[in-house]
């Protein structure tokens, strides 16, 4: 029997391989796939999973706010952010106000009754809120990675206690914790509200990847993997985590806007950064100052535009992650 | 149940399929997973349908039942049901015939069956759905008793009639599955694969149980398949396929005694023995792409005895001998009568 | 006290458990399927019925004892059934006879006696007397916890309380104290002390007892309102014809049959209320919603006909600076901080314009006039003068840095550099000082001082306060006065300095002011405190300590309060305006009695 | 159906220990939490009162009669002790801002409310996202209707609190002026009309609907998005089954298979959610109550949050933690009847 050197060979020639064993005359696939998926994939370059729309203008969306918060700032002069900087209460261009004021060019998108300039606001308030929610997720998936990781992998009693613990994080009330740890905390900038964000941001992804961890420990290539006596580190990083990557860009995005959606909330009570200017602390002032009431619809208008259009970038990005994860989501939305 | 209503046809084929074409759409362009294939059944008869994973035999099957999901199509061709072209029915008209005339041992027993059903619901449904609104209407005790008796029918104990799926083996599961398909007498089966996922034992009890059945009931039948063996002792005829065409179709003795076209040698030859240990031939020579096929024959790139003229002209089927016919070049005198 | 378990009874553990869990549970179904209020409300038309504010949510609708501190009495309750002795009223400056006649003391201004109406009488029939006055003051003597609301003041001031007719009552104070009357028994500011019923109260425990029982005509008062039905978000007054102040031809009966108070939550929703003509009478909101709201409704009206619209609230709004935490320390520094803040720029944005720069640390009510007018050379100057303040900073070592830090810097004996930097601490409570120290921060970075604020919950912001813990506030602790300036004045003396870290009582001299001039201001202020009230020594008194208090810069006035109150004319007029200022227009204090009588129907 | 009894003991011993674990360890948290955070409740709410009248005079001397009164000047772990005791009586004391009123009766008095709406919207969001989220992965599904679904799901983007807001302002303010119509469509506050009196009446049942339906509104469609897209993610993975192929072979109606063999199989993994959403319901919509002026839980515990009324904050988080812990142990416990491919066996 000649056995085939492999190392010359194409992934297709590998599967022709399998698919006659010597063992029996059965042309026996054990995946039985038929010929509308797996071929394809491997015979177009441009026919890579990752090449999908809504992976892509979901990511366009997210990248075009942040390039507005990178180059937005030597367009415009963003001090006009701050109390006190423009006139009050002026429209967006092309409109009235309710005291006839019409908007100038040199507030394209209006004023609020502080005086802060809403283009500025947009300029750094989006990129703000998305960097909120990406380094709470971040931290939060990490936390989670790390203890699913755990969690999943060894089991027994340090699985036992690490669910335990999520399951605490879950049952506090979060808004509870924040606020007490917002007092302890000198002065609430960025990061420390990423902080606080991230210790309600990893029981989810933990408890997550722990059951996929634990189901992947039992399948066959990870069995082999230890058969051949790889080390636990290198089976968790070489073995699982590659598999799970599409899955933990999701629950990442998930966690980003989910973590962002915490942050507005709590801007939104009056809870958030001081000077930093949000989108979430806009919508506070401008509920506390019943904008709507004053049809400043620019003033709530704006800000939930933008957050509008931030959570549909991440959902179509995690929603073409979804896909890229789940091949049957693929075949459906084709 | 009746099923042998009328036959408009003169013939006594139950099934005929001409030119069947079912092509599936990707973003470069169709794979042409059945290619224009021809065959019939005739009443009572039993259809093996061979061919390695993914030549579109499935598919095949499906194009028949008009089950083929998107991306997948059907993009011409006949089949006639007892005459009646189903193709050209209208879905609701299909829905009625299904299980009624034309039922389905599925592959894959293990998910077959519904995992939040119990099992006699899952009988119960096919009955309650074909079930005509007029006088035949059966009581719940009458289905009951007639679901026992599809499970005596395919070996299985009383008890199962209130197990969940999962509750049962995959032997037990893929008999469940064939006491479903006769439920209703229907005129033609096909089984797809049906035995594929079972270990060896399983597979010949349940492959037992088919061939009881079809000799019970006297149904015709379509057994796909790739274990040859287990085929030559349940099938009438057997049909090659190859990517997408069936490229031999004859009796299973000729099939096994005279293997004519090129990849049914091969197949044939790659059947184990104990005596003599031959190498793999089928490894060899690489699988076009199935969306844009070789001009001439299909299996070119493999085809051990390939000619020049096999690299541009599409060879036809060639009768070579009653009941055998062959799509290959190099029996293109050997004609016995006609082209199928 | 038991130390062990207090406020809880211990019973059987599994019986309790089972019981206060069956309590929640019944509790619950009750609420849904019985009626709270046994009297069936009969329909009383809109156009007899004025409906209030209520502002909030009620934490405890079905509590009436007003002693305790959670309950609360804005609701209606003492705007309507229970009745003040006497009300000040702050644009005549006097002191209104309301259930009580006088009150007057003897020259030492130790001995008090109040004489009341006759034939006063409760909702019940029974006679209002000297019995339950003494009864009042006496449980709230008795209170050795000082829990109990008003019982510290009481204790603080009264030795006894005697019963000398029935309609005199004579109280014997511990010490001299001119304003005894007017702090506890007119209507200073909100309330007062609320005489009980002796006979519903008398066998009862005056901590838990919720005074709620409609069938008894709890909770019980003298006015001319009974309580008919007391809901989460809603309360319902209906007019009493037999209310004695219509049998002794004390006043008519009011004109509205029904008074409703609705709790009515954000500004958005009560102003839409407004707009749309549900509430007569709406409790502070911002200028945006009451001009939106005018537009909608053109019978909206205010105190001011025009812009600003407002009536000032008694709390004028200011910055308080640690006077223990360098370089705060010094006046200078602070006088600095106040030269550089623009008062107008304040109110302009975080007023839009609708309040006024604190001239003095005093409210700009009438009664105020007259020392406020007493010292104009003393008091903030109308613009800011940042250069001023600048050169202060300057005189002090600090230099403006170049570049990229522009802030102040100073090389410290240590060698290292420091930044001249202030954190402002607000009350997250509300959006309104949260504003003005968003303005001040802007003013101050841009004069070159690294300053920011934040906003923390109500309870931190409070110890932090009291014990010390800030560099900065937006405050307004030097609330009190409203028609003599002593109660103000004397917060500021040094009886309550406390180090940092002790609570600083009643959040009394805070800022932890001390020193010679300190104790100099604290004898004045005491000697200020035992003159009879307006009387004639005060003023250099007052003067003197005044300069002290300027110079040192105690605290840094910023700008008035303010309070718009937007009132409804479709279906009532007669509403306290400016131009028809028979009272002040704050309708959830208990001189909202006289509004309530005052009101017309407008159609 | 395997499992012996001992096993099943064993598994419920467990998971009741876990949840007993739970409850003790996050009541432990509530008590600690609170008082990590510097400030006094009774000089807050002190200062409450000097918000009112201006200044409190001797408001050190009340101070220190209500920490007394509150046993707040024993040493922590006393106070400790005293509170799970009181706890294991269920016996959640008086409030401490809204004192002598008793946390029982606070809590008593919004649960109702706040179960209600928090009830009907999270059955409703559950039905309406399920709904369309099968209606977008089933294959019948007309073109039309696929179209229109995603962009209701612009929604989900959008804070409940800012829906309530918009919703308010058109449904109740703008909308009837647009019209020509005297009265608003929904009433602007509240939970029931003005002058009913709560009880079994067709007047106030019909009143607290119609005052339900704006609060209802605004939490459905800002969550029925996230069920729908977890529904179609289930359905289409349900799609590919073979048994779906069966199903289609054996010819059954098209609503018949999407019932009873796509829904019911794609519906179980979100029935944990659903479970899990109705055990934390008890903590009420804070953002949403607050703006509907709504008397339920989540306006409760907010303010007592900023408040810091301790026994406030533990009994009613005490409530939300037993009610989550009793749903997670429902879970693990009713799962199995759901879906007869787990068992008690499972790891």
């Amino acid at each position: 029997m000649t056995k085939p050197t492999r190392t010359s060979r194409t992934r297709d020639e590998d599967k022709l391989d399998t698919t006659t064993s010597p063992e029996s005359a059965q042309l026996y696939d054990p995946d039985n796939q038929d010929l509308s998926q797996g071929r394809t994939s491997s015979l177009n370059r441009w026919d890579t999973p990752w090449f999908n729309w809504k992976l892509i203008s979901g990511t366009a969306i997210v990248g075009i706010i942040v390039l507005i918060g990178i180059f937005g700032r030597f367009l415009w002069d963003t001090e006009l952010v701050y109390v006190g900087k423009c006139p009050l209460n002026l429209p967006p261009v092309g409109f009235e106000n309710s005291r006839g004021q019409t908007g100038t060019w040199s507030h394209p998108f209006g004023t609020e009754n502080s005086g802060r300039d809403m283009l500025a606001l947009t300029i750094i308030g989006a990129p703000n809120s998305l960097l909120v929610g990406f380094v709470a997720a971040t931290i939060g998936i990490g936390i989670g990675i790390l203890l699913g990781f755990i969690s999943g992998f060894i089991g027994g009693l340090t699985d036992d206690l690490i669910r335990l613990l999520a399951g605490i994080t879950i049952t506090v009330p979060s808004l509870l914790v924040l606020i007490i740890i917002q007092s302890l905390v000198e002065q609430i900038g960025l990061f420390t509200m990423a902080t606080l964000l991230a210790v309600f941001a990893w029981p989810g992804p933990t408890l997550v990847i722990r059951g996929q961890v634990m189901s992947m420990r039992e399948s066959g290539y990870v069995q082999m993997a230890r058969l051949s006596g790889a080390s636990p580190l290198r089976i968790m990083f070489g073995e699982i985590m590659p598999n799970l990557l599409p899955y933990l860009a999701a629950s990442f995005i998930g966690s980003v806007s989910g973590s962002i959606l915490a942050a507005v909330g709590l801007e939104t009570l009056g809870l958030g950064p001081q000077r930093v200017p949000t989108l979430g602390g806009t919508l506070y002032f401008a509920l506390e100052a019943a904008a709507l009431l004053r049809n400043m619809w620019w003033w709530l208008g704006i800000p939930i535009f933008i957050l509008s259009l931030i959570f549909m970038g991440l959902l179509l990005i995690n929603l073409g992650l979804d896909e890229i994860a789940n091949p049957r989501l693929r075949k459906a939305t084709e | 149940m009746n099923t042998k209503v009328s036959q408009p046809s003169p013939t006594t084929n139950l099934l005929e399929v001409k030119d069947l074409r079912v092509y599936y759409e990707t973003p470069g362009g169709d794979i042409l997973a059945v290619d224009s294939i021809d065959f019939e059944l005739k009443e009572g008869e039993t259809l093996g349908l061979v061919g390695e994973s993914g030549c579109g035999k499935s598919t095949a099957a499906m194009g028949i039942l008009q089950l083929v999901q998107p991306p997948g199509r059907i993009v011409s061709g006949e089949v006639r049901l007892q005459g009646k072209d189903l193709l050209t029915l209208s879905e609701g008209k299909m829905r009625q015939l299904r299980w009624s005339k034309l039922a389905l041992i599925p592959q894959g027993a293990m998910n077959s069956l519904n995992p939040t059903m119990r099992i006699y619901r899952q009988i119960q449904d096919v009955i309650l759905t074909h079930q005509t609104t007029g006088s035949d209407k059966l009581s719940a005790d009458q289905i009951k008793n007639r679901i026992l008796e599809l499970l005596r029918m395919v070996g299985l104990p009383e008890r199962i009639y209130q197990m969940y799926p999962h509750e049962l083996s995959g032997g037990m599961k893929q008999r469940v599955c064939i006491a479903m398909a006769i439920a209703l007498n229907p005129s033609l089966i096909i089984a797809d694969e049906s035995t594929s996922a079972l270990d060896v034992v399983v597979q010949r009890v349940v492959a037992q149980t088919i061939l009881r059945v079809k000799q019970m009931l006297g149904v015709s039948m379509i057994i796909i398949g790739h274990d040859m063996g287990l085929m030559a002792q349940i099938v009438d005829r057997i049909a090659v396929m190859y990517a997408g065409k069936i490229v031999e179709i004859a009796a299973v003795r000729d099939i096994f005694n005279n293997p004519s076209h090129p990849y049914t040698q091969l197949l044939i030859e790659s059947i184990p023995s104990l005596k003599e240990q031959k190498p793999l031939k089928v490894t060899e020579g690489l699988t076009h792409d199935p969306r844009h096929p070789p001009p001439g024959c299909i299996f070119q790139l493999r085809c051990p005895i390939v000619t020049d003229q096999c690299r541009s002209i599409a060879p036809k089927a060639h009768l070579i001998r009653v009941e055998q016919s062959v799509a290959c070049h190099a029996y293109e005198n050997t004609d016995v009568a006609r082209t199928v | 006290m038991s130390h062990q378990t207090p406020l809880s009874p211990k019973l059987p553990l599994v019986t309790s458990l089972i019981k206060n869990m069956l309590k929640i549970l019944k509790l619950s179904c009750l609420m849904l399927i019985l009626s709270c209020s046994a009297l069936a409300l009969k329909p009383v038309d809109r156009t007899d019925t004025v409906i209030f504010d209520a502002y909030g949510r009620i934490a405890n609708p079905y509590i009436f004892n007003w002693m305790v501190p959670g309950a609360t009495r804005s609701h209606g309750m003492h705007q309507s059934v229970w009745e003040p002795l006497f009300i000040l009223n702050y644009e005549t400056d006097e002191i209104e006879p309301w259930l009580g006649l006088s009150f007057t003391s003897n020259d030492q201004l130790d001995i008090w006696t109040l004489k009341i109406r006759d034939e006063v009488k409760w909702a019940d029939g029974e006679a209002y007397d000297a019995d339950d006055i003494v009864f009042t003051i006496d449980l709230l003597l008795n209170d050795e916890t000082l829990s109990l609301g008003e019982a510290a003041n009481m204790q603080q001031w009264i030795g006894s309380v005697e019963k000398i007719d029935p309609l005199t009552v004579q109280f014997n104070l511990k010490a001299p104290n001119p304003r005894f009357q007017l702090d506890y028994f007119s209507v200073r500011v909100w309330g007062n002390v609320v005489i009980l019923p002796q006979h519903v109260w008398q066998d009862k425990d005056p901590f838990t007892f919720d005074n709620f029982d409609l069938n008894r005509g709890w909770p019980l008062g003298t006015g001319p309102y009974r309580l008919a039905q007391a809901t989460e978000t809603e309360f319902i007054y209906d007019r009493r014809e037999d209310w004695w102040g219509l049998e002794t031809g004390f006043q008519d009966l009011p004109q509205p049959k029904r008074l409703i108070w609705v709790v009515t939550g954000v500004e958005e929703n009560r102003s839409l209320l407004a707009a749309n003509s549900e509430l007569d009478v709406v409790g502070g909101i911002t200028l945006g919603a009451f001009e939106a709201i005018s537009a909608m409704n053109p019978n909206m009206v205010a105190w001011k006909a025009k812009m600003p619209y407002v009536w000032l609230d008694p709390c004028p709004r200011q910055i308080s600076l640690n006077h223990t935490i360098p370089p705060w320390d010094q006046p200078d520094m602070r006088r600095a901080i106040s030269l550089i803040i623009d008062r107008r720029q304040i109110v302009e944005i975080a007023y839009e314009g609708t309040s006024f720069p604190s001239k003095s640390i005093f409210v700009a009510y009438q009664g105020m006039k007259p020392y406020i007018d007493a010292i104009p050379h003393l008091w903030i100057p109308e613009t800011s003068d940042v250069d001023e303040g600048k050169r202060l900073l300057e005189a002090r070592g600090w230099r403006l840095g170049s570049g990229k830090n522009k802030f102040y810097q100073k090389e410290m004996t240590d060698g290292s550099t420091q930044t001249l930097s202030i954190n402002l601490q607000t009350n997250a409570a509300g959006i309104e000082l949260r504003r003005v120290a968003d303005v001040v921060v802007e003013q101050l970075r841009t004069a070159g001082i690294n300053a920011s604020n934040r906003a923390i919950e109500g309870a931190t912001w409070n110890d932090n306060k009291a014990f010390g813990k800030f560099e900065g506030v937006v405050d307004w602790d030097a609330c009190g006065s409203v028609n003599e300036p002593w109660l103000t004045m004397n917060r500021y003396t040094n009886q309550f300095y406390r180090p940092i870290g002790a609570r600083a009582p009643g959040n009394n001299n805070f800022v932890r002011w001390q020193g010679s001039k300190a104790d100099r201001y604290s004898q004045l202020v005491a000697q200020i405190g035992v003159l009879p009230l307006g009387g004639s020594g005060i003023e250099p008194l007052f003067t003197e300590a005044m300069q002290l208090f300027l110079e040192e810069q105690v605290i840094i006035p910023l700008n008035q309060a303010i309070m718009l109150i937007p009132f409804n004319t479709t279906y009532w007029t007669g509403w306290p305006t400016e131009t028809n200022n028979y009272i002040h227009p704050p309708m959830w204090w208990m001189s909202a009695h006289r509004v309530i009588h005052n009101l017309k129907k407008a159609r | 159906m395997t499992g012996k009894l001992d096993d099943r003991i064993t598994f419920l011993g467990r998971k009741l220990g876990v949840f007993l674990l739970t409850v003790w360890t996050s009541a432990t948290l509530i008590f600690i939490i609170p008082r990590l955070a510097p400030g006094d409740p009774i000089a807050a709410m002190i200062a409450r009162m000097s918000q009112q009248s201006g200044y409190v005079e001797n408001a050190d001397k009340i101070i220190e009669g209500w920490r007394e009164r509150f046993g707040l000047n024993d040493p922590p772990s006393i106070q400790y002790v005293r509170y799970l005791g009181n706890l294991f009586h269920f016996d959640l004391g008086y409030s401490m801002a809204s004192f002598p009123a008793t946390v029982s009766v606070m809590i008593g008095r919004a649960l109702p409310w706040t179960v209600g709406l928090s009830l009907v919207s999270i059955l409703a969001t559950f039905l309406i996202g399920n709904f369309v989220g099968a209606l977008l992965a089933w294959q019948k599904t007309p073109r039309w209707i696929k179209l229109c679904i995603p962009p209701t799901m612009i929604f989900t983007s959008i804070p409940g609190m800012l829906a309530a807001v918009a919703l308010l302002y058109i449904f109740s303010f703008q909308l009837h002026r647009w019209l020509g119509l005297s009265a608003p469509l929904f009433p602007l506050r509240g939970a029931y009309g003005r002058g009913l009196e709560p009880g079994v009446s067709w007047p106030f049942i019909l009143s607290v609907i119609h005052h339900g339906i704006l609060p209802v509104t605004s939490i459905v469609l800002v969550r029925f998005g996230y069920w729908a897209l977890g529904m179609r993610g289930m359905m289409i993975t349900v799609e590919g089954e073979d048994y779906m192929h069966l199903a289609r072979a054996k010819g059954l109606r098209p609503f018949y298979i999407l019932y009873h063999y796509m829904i019911r199989n794609a519906i179980l993994p979100q029935i944990t959610g659903l479970a899990l959403s109705l055990g934390t319901m008890v903590g009420g919509q804070v953002l949403v109550e607050i703006i509907f002026s709504y008397p339920g839980m989540g306006t409760l515990i907010y303010t007592a949050v900023r408040n810091q009324d301790f026994p406030v904050i533990q009994g009613a988080t005490f409530i939300i933690i037993v009610g989550t812990a009793t749903a997670v142990l429902l879970i693990d416990l009713l799962y199995p009847l759901i879906d007869p491919r787990i068992s008690h066996q499972g790891k």
